[in-house]
């Protein structure tokens, strides 16, 4: 069952098209998306009313394009910027806690390991409210005690944020752990032993080798954030970020202007998987 | 120099201890006491296990509750059946350029989201839609065909975006598995079926493992299929979370279930990871 | 008697390249035979074909006599020990040597004792219920060999069994193998680009240049009388010079060097007055001495400067420059009477015209 | 300031935000919602994130002596002279806690049937008329309040009268809970947001459903056929109100927001984007005639009269609906 | 003159156990010292204390006459080639040979022509921009020594720095190391456990067993009048045998094996009768005769029949079984005149007491 191995002319068509099937059928609902962000109708289904850029461009009523819909566009600057802030956190943390599992020995270090990995296996709705929950906890503790109001604590933009990064950092350490433990410690001796401080070895020799690894981890933790609904939707407040507006409108019935802001964030996307896969090239 | 390593070594692990605890650890406990709270009129809250006594002895919860761990291991196996043969193919049949060709097909639904991906399955599958369109053109049915809103269309989805998760381990175990020991089935006097058997299964079991954790639990976690795709029968539990906190403000009630839901994952996870032998360690890192 | 293996005009094309340029040979029952060559010149597609891992472009495969070029490999009467042995990491070492004999539907019980008999033979009893990496590299080695045995083949493939070994087992594995063979006295043929493999374990070696076979014959053959210069210089250290011929009678020559020194050489292949040559002389075919006269019975003689002493016990050698500059690489003989020699002395060296092989040489 | 508000699909249009950031200075972020989510938003961030929400009348009091979630609006800062009295005294009496006023009134309508007369008039009469085996797979409703409601005054029943009595309406519930639960295998699909249910009726998809009287208005416009129906038993009558959140930041924006979606021309806008009517005294000179034609047709006199309007929903009872409503999901 | 490195007394423990017990030595200035020893005998252990990557447990280290236990790795005055060479892989080889430079904050322009200067030496002018991938393995070594010697440290230490090279390119870089270390004259330090290695290179070895020093020496000392059996052992092949003293005078001796022969050898140490001891005779030093007569002049003499032939050029050997059973290896002389040996055929061989060297046993 590999090349090597003679097999008959039929298995061989058989298997080839069940694959090809396959492709198909992951193809198949992206490119429908695609197709109609095009149609010139109130609807993302057939009859094809003809092709119109409105979706995109549009500037009247009912055709309102995703350029000139404020609502979407905010949608995509607060994606964006939590998308950002957990990506840089996560890979922040990710890469102290690559170096915590990989430099050191110390009691529990197992059973931190296994604890880290749970998010991994947390539903993300879990997730969510329990950040809620103790979000809240504190919140009204804190008022009770207090008389003060930690609007911080409540529902938005920052849960968002902190409930994403709890589980991608674990995405961000497996990913920086995997490039450390690639990383030949002796490198590092060799940067000692050629007169630079320990401080040094790590800035100009590990940190450039896990480098291609971090970027990757950031593209990757900008994407699942930026896709992430489970968690969100738990910790959304007043500003919702894409996927939570999407879902919004999408309740309210589909229309085309979704297809044609799902095209850019397939465009979009692809074009950061790109970048990745470029740096992991080199 | 060992005051060194002690400094650097709190500073590391600092970090860890917090995002552990205030977001993973306390979060939870915190989760759990509520669950173990009941109301008694305004603001007045007692400890007990009336939550739990109501989650478990309410036919609806408890049915949603195997419903959907059910249909999780059903999306799970079905996603494993569909992905094994396709990640074989890239891992040990497709060579060179179209090996790396087909893994980044693979890869793409997943960089985009999933209400997207839901949202592609509902314009096809839709009464007006695509394959009804398509099925009437085709003279195989004479009036629009309702495909959407059933637990079949809610698998589809479910499958469908847990391929990717299935199909990325699978292609990296099976391509750890040299051609030479396939070989070697052979040539001691295997056939098809008795390597695939003995040697392949065998050897991509870490990866069928891995992958089967974590479609299983996306699909356990899953809300947007289910709500979107499923029919007015296919009440998911994390639907009944949601509805808990959002739609009633049963916060009591909502953690109790996100408890349940937490107890499930865990147990059907560490079940899958005894019977093969295997720690969540090597399976996920 | 037929021959256990016997390829005719076997020749494998991948695209452009021709991996395997028509090559024959025939392998009689019993016999070690070692296919020996650089990286890349098509062994292991030839034994990939063997095994009906591969369709040869043209030519013909034969075990005992029948051709099995339309047998799928789980048919063929041959098995192979994989570079990298390929043993099943998944099953323990009684269900490794058991696999094919499963696959054969023989009864439980028997397949015990067959493994267990195995395990004998390779000396290695009761270690079936280990798993595979629990065993050392030389035991894996022999539990790879003992898998394929269990199945008596006609004829065992061995592709670099020993490459993935460090020297110190590797030296000792050679001796083992060759005893393995006389053991199980199966036909072994054995891919390596180890010459010492080759020299120590065969009773036949093929070279193997470019997709073919320069020359056929015993560890000797090959090592004192050399076909062809790929042959002379692969196998065995040498002294070289280019240069072209001055005088020819018969196979006695004489060729002046680059250099511009003479010298007398022995041809391999006819040679006239004109012809570009080389010439391979052997390190220790080369004698020392301190005066000139000690050397007067040879028939090639220089004087040189010694530039470096390579102490390394029997196997010492020194570096000799001669008067044009070039360094001659001389084996240091064990008598202990150069145990004085010392850079920068003076020294004479020579050689007989016998021991100095001499090729044509593609101008 | 910015002014964050919560609020249903068309209350807030583009149009009208612009004029009144041009008009103000203040910016103004739209969150669209429902009433669950709103109350369920504002609990959990301890009535914060939001400086303006509109939950409907009824969904004010209850909340507020529960959770405290709301903070007492100043009357005196509304210019009460754009709104119409008896609406204006009627909303501020139902969302009274204690001596302070939560709510002001803004946009009233109706719920009822929206449905294609052409395919389902003869039999759609009444909300259990969903259930008729003529239109099975061609229905829709809510899976919420309203359609418990709705079912129970067509059934026969009066839920508001049994507001008070928690076992009599424990008893009401039941029954409508087994009326749902037959009435299933005739839902094509359960719709949430106004615009969904509008696809579905338009596509074809669905022929009848209970549904806010503005959507059967508006589909109107496209196809004649369909329209929205005032049951048998009675339309059940809402008003959607300006709530101060306990922890708002922005009451001068939201102030002003109120008086400037209250003016008669401003609110004749909104009618027409969410297609009801608001409680703008003189808002009616200023809207469409075609509306007015629709809402007349709609509602002749007598279904003026027979009207539900919701009394406020006393704690406790959304528990006891929740659960029929998570039961008549559940069953098969 | 102070030599270079000295350690006076090293010892290192880690926990139970002892890496290096007790080891005293110093290299005088510009000298090839090399640790010679079997895997995990500690050599890496004492590299690195030297170094400075592990504090010794106890005893002295001195550079130049001075103590550097206290100087943190980055200002030890040595400099260390690692064993996989930890060429930095992110930059390109000037960058790599720059590096300690940098550290140094020698200005920017000072070390590219320094930069430039190591790759003349090195004999690789103009690869500087060149990623470390782009270089063969030998190359890479040579970057590696080129990156160290820019510092220009009073010590190189070279850790097994050819472990990683295939056998060809490790042939070669024998001679070419020790080129190098003439062409910068530096103080070496280098470990390695391939026995030919260390003698080809080296001024002076360190056999080193279980973490102690066995004997320090050159080359021929080592290989000629090895001071423990352990060293007779590790450095060239031997036959051995165990038995008892039976008669003593001098240092020339007459033991019984424990197979019952007799044999005659020269002591080292002091051995009386009845001390149980071992006896060690190189393959090289025993001749092969067709009669007894021929051997008439050496000390030992015996008859045995070939059991096996390793034809392997130069360096073939007779495996001889002797009347007691016992399998002894001999060297084939490479004079031709046993061209015709095969397998059965009897055989006499001898050795001289000279050659054979005996040492007391631990009962
Ligand atoms: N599947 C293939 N497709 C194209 N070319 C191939 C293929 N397999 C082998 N070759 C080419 O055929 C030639 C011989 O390869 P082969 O593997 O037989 O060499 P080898 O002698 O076994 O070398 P080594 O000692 O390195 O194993 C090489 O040039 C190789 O590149
Ligand atoms: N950090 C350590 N902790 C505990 N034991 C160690 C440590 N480093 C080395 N050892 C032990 O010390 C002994 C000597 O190790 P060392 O690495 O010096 O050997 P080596 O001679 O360099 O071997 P090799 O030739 O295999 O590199 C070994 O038994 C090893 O297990
Ligand atoms: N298009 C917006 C409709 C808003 C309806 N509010 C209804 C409240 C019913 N309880
Ligand atoms: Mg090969
Ligand atoms: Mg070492």
């Amino acid at each position: 069952m590999i090349p090597t191995i003679p097999q008959s002319r039929s298995f061989r068509l058989i298997y080839g098209s069940y694959v090809l099937l396959f492709f198909l059928y992951l193809a198949l609902p992206l490119t429908v998306v695609a197709v109609f962000a095009f149609n010139d109708s109130q609807f993302p289904s057939l009859p094809w009313e003809g092709f119109t850029w409105n979706w995109f461009f549009g500037d009247t009523r009912p055709q309102i394009g995703v350029f000139h819909e404020r609502g979407i566009l905010r949608a995509v600057g607060t994606s964006g910027f939590v998308a950002a802030c957990v990506a840089v956190m996560s890979v922040a943390v990710g890469t102290t806690n690559a170096f915590l599992f990989n430099r050191y020995e110390f009691r529990g270090k197992g059973a931190l390991y296994v604890l880290m990995l749970l998010p991994l296996v947390v539903p993300g709705i879990v997730l969510g409210i329990s950040i809620l929950v103790f979000s809240s906890t504190l919140a009204n503790g804190v008022w009770d005690l207090a008389q003060m109001d930690i609007q911080a604590l409540r529902p938005g933009l920052l849960l968002v944020i902190l409930g994403q990064f709890s589980f991608i950092t674990t995405i961000a350490t497996l990913v920086i752990t995997a490039r450390l433990q690639k990383f030949d410690r002796t490198l590092e001796d060799a940067a000692l032993n050629l007169g630079a401080t320990r401080l040094t070895a790590v800035r100009t020799i590990t940190i450039p080798f896990l480098m291609p690894a971090m970027i990757g981890a950031v593209v990757v933790a900008f994407l699942m954030s930026f896709e992430n609904f489970n968690t969100t939707l738990m910790l959304v407040g007043s500003d919702a970020p894409l996927t939570i507006a999407m879902f919004d409108r999408l309740k309210e019935g589909s229309t085309p202007l979704l297809n044609a802001v799902s095209l850019l964030l397939m465009l979009g996307s692809s074009l950061l998987a790109l970048v990745v896969i470029l740096f992991q090239r080199r | 120099m060992r005051l060194h390593a002690r400094i650097g070594f709190i500073l590391l692990l600092t970090p860890l201890v917090l995002w552990l605890g205030m977001l993973i650890v306390i979060p939870h406990i915190d989760m759990l006491l509520i669950s173990l709270r009941e109301r008694i009129s305004f603001g007045v809250y007692e400890t007990n296990l009336s939550q739990y006594e109501k989650a478990l002895t309410e036919p609806l919860y408890l049915r949603t509750f195997w419903r959907t761990a059910v249909m999780s291991v059903l999306a799970t196996a079905i996603t494993l059946l569909i992905a094994f043969p396709v990640a074989y193919y890239i891992a040990k049949m497709a060579k060179g350029r179209l090996q790396q060709v087909l893994f980044m097909l693979c890869l793409i639904p997943f960089y985009v989201s999933e209400l997207v991906r839901t949202f592609g399955w509902m314009i096809l599958l839709r009464e007006t839609g695509l394959i009804s369109n398509l099925l009437q053109w085709a003279g195989l049915a004479d009036q629009p065909v309702e495909m959407l809103y059933n637990d079949a269309a809610m698998m589809v989805g479910l499958v469908y975006t847990s391929m990717l998760f299935m199909v990325v381990p699978l292609v990296t175990t099976l391509e750890s598995l040299d051609d030479s020991v396939i070989e070697a089935g052979y040539d001691l006097g295997g056939n098809g079926v008795s390597v695939l058997r003995e040697i392949i299964i065998p050897h991509a079991m870490p990866g069928i493992v891995s992958g089967c954790i974590v479609v299983f639990m996306l699909s356990l976690g899953n809300y947007l299929t289910p709500t979107m795709l499923g029919g007015k029968d296919s009440l998911w539990f994390t639907e009944m979370i949601y509805n808990q906190f959002i739609v009633r403000s049963n916060w009591e009630l909502g953690a109790t279930f996100g408890f349940m839901l937490l107890v499930l994952s865990s147990v059907i996870v560490w079940g899958m990871l005894r019977l093969t032998g295997r720690t969540l360690q090597e399976t996920m890192g | 008697m037929t021959p256990d293996l016997e390829c005719a005009d076997l020749v494998k094309q991948f695209g452009q390249t021709t991996a395997v340029d028509n090559v024959s040979f025939s392998v009689p029952p019993g016999s070690f035979f070692s296919i020996l060559g650089p990286s890349g010149c098509g062994k292991t597609t030839i034994m990939r074909m063997i095994a009906g891992f591969l369709d040869p472009t043209s030519g013909d495969i034969r075990i005992k006599g029948g051709s099995v070029l339309d047998t799928p490999p789980n048919k063929r009467p041959v098995n192979m020990v994989f570079q990298h042995l390929a043993l099943f990491p998944m099953m323990t070492i009684a269900e490794n040597i058991g696999y094919g004999l499963r696959r054969q539907k023989m009864p439980r019980d028997q397949i015990g004792r067959k493994v267990d008999e195995a395990l004998d033979r390779i000396g290695l009893p009761g270690i079936g219920g280990r798993k595979v990496d629990e065993l050392s590299g030389g035991q894996k080695q022999r539990v790879a060999i003992a898998r394929c045995m269990v199945l008596e083949p006609d004829v065992l493939l061995l592709d670099e069994p020993l490459g993935a070994l460090d020297l110190k087992l590797r030296e000792h594995m050679k001796v083992e193998l060759k005893a393995l063979q006389a053991a199980f006295d199966t036909t072994f043929v054995y891919i390596t680009h180890d010459q010492s493999e080759a020299l120590v374990m065969s009773d036949q070696i093929a070279v193997m240049n470019a997709g073919r076979f320069e020359q056929v014959g015993t560890g000797q053959d090959l090592y004192y009388r050399p076909d062809t210069p790929f042959v002379a210089g692969f196998i065995g250290e040498a002294n070289r010079w280019k240069g072209r011929i001055e005088r020819a009678e018969g196979s006695s020559l004489e060729m002046r060097t680059e250099t511009g020194l003479a010298m007398r050489a022995t041809a391999t292949g006819t040679l006239a007055p004109g012809d570009t040559a080389e010439i391979f002389v052997r390190p220790e075919s080369i004698r020392l001495a301190a005066t000139a006269e000690a050397l007067s019975a040879f028939d090639n003689q220089l004087q040189g400067t010694v530039t470096s002493i390579l102490f390394n016990g029997a196997a010492s050698r020194v570096l000799v420059q001669d008067s044009v500059g070039e360094t001659l690489e001389v084996t240091l003989p064990q008598s202990g009477e150069f145990a004085t020699l010392k850079r920068g002395d003076t020294l004479h060296i020579g050689w007989g015209a016998a021991q100095a092989t001499c090729f044509a040489v593609a101008a | 300031d910015t002014l964050r508000l919560l609020t249903w699909g068309g209350y807030a249009p583009d149009e009208v935000i612009e004029m009144f950031e041009a008009e103000t200075g203040h910016t103004v972020e739209v969150t669209k919602s429902n009433n669950e989510e709103m109350i369920a938003k504002l609990r959990a961030t301890g009535g914060g994130g939001f400086d303006l929400v509109q939950p409907s009348q009824d969904r004010v009091m209850g909340p507020q002596m529960e959770f405290g979630i709301y903070k007492p609006i100043d009357v005196s800062k509304l210019d009460q002279s754009l709104f119409i009295p008896s609406m204006l005294m009627a909303t501020m009496a139902n969302t009274t806690v204690g001596d302070e006023v939560y709510g002001v009134p803004h946009v009233w309508g109706t719920s009822g049937l929206v449905m294609n007369t052409a395919l389902a008039g003869e039999v759609v009469k009444d909300y259990t008329d969903l259930c008729d085996p003529a239109v099975a797979g061609k229905v829709s409703y809510r899976l919420k309040r309203p359609t418990l409601i709705g079912f129970a005054f067509a059934m026969g029943e009066d839920p508001f009268a049994a507001y008070g009595d928690e076992e009599k309406y424990k008893e009401i519930m039941g029954k409508v809970e087994a009326k749902l639960t037959e009435c299933k295998a005739n839902v094509k699909t359960y719709w949430g947001g106004g615009d969904e249910l509008m696809n579905l009726v338009r596509s074809g998809e669905v022929t009848a459903s209970m549904a806010w009287d503005t959507g059967g208005w508006k589909l109107n416009e496209d196809n004649a056929d369909i329209t929205f129906v005032a049951p048998a038993s009675g339309a059940l009558g809402w008003i959607d109100t300006f709530v101060l959140p306990a922890k708002g930041q922005a009451d001068d924006a939201a102030y002003a927001w109120i008086n400037f979606v209250m003016q008669p021309e401003i609110a004749a806008k909104i009618t027409a984007v969410a297609g009801n009517f608001t409680a703008s005294a003189g808002a009616d000179e200023f809207a469409e005639e075609a509306l007015k034609a629709k809402y007349q047709a709609s509602f002749p006199q007598e279904a003026i009269d027979n009207i539900k309007w919701y009394p406020p929903v006393p704690a406790g009872l959304e528990a006891i609906e929740g659960d029929v409503l998570d039961r008549v999901q559940a069953a098969n």
